[in-house]
């Protein structure tokens, strides 16, 4: 199993990360999942993400981990960015690769939905009028989403 | 043992980090909020609602329950809002 | 709403296919899902794609159609390869672009499920021993992830 | 009207399309494919089972029972495996 996982302020090369993985020939079907800045409706000029940075590749680390227990995963990758992000720019990246879809596409959706509630990023919003932005609040959906996954298998 | 805050825990509080020596009757998660909360007003308004409060320790998620023991570090900070 | 609907024997190049699609920054989500001819533990030297071509692309939009109603997407691409497709290779690219990711997760496993089971084209297997190859059987594994999307919402 | 044959039902018949002019009586699809079924060996062979067979009319979906009526062309194939 390969995986690449990272934290850094710089913007990534989707293409790029995806080709490092280096999918070989078992793997039937490769997901990725983009994040991006929307810039809601024009208001938006930019999110500013913290980190707890010591605590973010260990903890992403072990949502991998608990990722490739539930499923046969050829390889994985999460890039996520810190620092000031533009509308339009990507934030983070997820990629699965498996046999099947159905294990691409699950192991995705959980690494999104683990990572919104477990990784330790905090998103700022930064206004295009220039006013104080505000700290985004955690949505009920991400712990409904990120809950269901504990049903099914025991969760971390 | 270091105490670390983030986002608008850190803002309220005015630091990223220090260190803090609560005495030996704070045992868990709860019990250092709660001590947090009467260290001042900017304490007291980073603290005041317990349960928007989500704790590590030595860099892994714990439950207000969960004991103090010889821990390190311990980081406060909202729910977590990143993906 | 844009869309790219395409049916080729060329390899596609997939981040440039993406990088048409021009997402805006009213976009938060974007999935891809790529289809790969696995190797089949070494045995599989290609699959051959054959498709009834004037049905491909317009059985691909009514199915893309029925996505958009679903849920709200900002773009919907599709490519679909036939012809001979060697191990290793990549046979088909979804792309689907939304405000949010849960819409966009969903519209791409709906698009896979679906042009699985719907759209024409069938696929025979050329083993690397050089024995005459097989048409690939449908699985009921298909059919029952495609029926699964009837019981939410109308199907096509 | 023209009628189209793809995968081993294409294999089977020996031939990728033709013009067929069935009878009058036959008035859908399963009706169709009953007729195909006495055309020789090779059809036989083809459309031995049925349900392993699925068909277009103008190049839409249709199930058995759907009436053949005035269409230009219709297809027959097995199940579908792309994706």
């Amino acid at each position: 199993m390969k995986r690449i996982l990272r934290v850094q302020e710089k913007a990534f090369d989707a293409a790029a990360e995806i080709a490092a993985l280096e999918i070989d020939s078992a793997t039937g079907a490769l997901v990725t999942f983009t994040g991006l800045c929307r810039d809601e409706g024009g208001t938006l000029a930019a999110l500013e993400i913290e980190a707890y940075p010591e605590m973010a590749e260990a903890e992403i680390g072990r949502v991998v981990t608990e990722a490739e227990r539930r499923w046969p995963l050829d390889a994985v990758l999460v890039v996520h960015r810190t620092g000031m992000i533009g509308a339009g720019e990507a934030i983070v990246l997820v990629a699965t690769a498996s046999a099947h879809r159905d294990e691409a596409f699950h192991a995705a959706e959980f690494l999104m939905d683990y990572l919104k509630t477990r990784a330790p990023f905090w998103k700022k919003a930064h206004r295009r009028d220039g006013s104080a932005g505000d700290w985004v609040a955690a949505k009920d959906d991400d712990e409904a989403a990120a809950a269901r996954w504990i049903s099914s298998k025991p969760a971390l | 043992m270091k105490a670390r805050y983030f986002a608008w825990v850190r803002e309220r509080i005015g630091l990223a980090e220090e260190e803090i020596a609560p005495p030996a009757s704070v045992k868990t998660i709860a019990d250092l909020i709660a001590w947090q909360q009467q260290r001042g007003e900017n304490y007291a308004a980073a603290f005041a609602n317990a349960a928007t409060i989500r704790a590590a320790l030595d860099r892994q998620h714990v439950k207000p329950g969960t004991p103090i023991a010889a821990a390190a570090e311990v980081a406060f900070f909202p729910p977590m809002t990143g993906g």
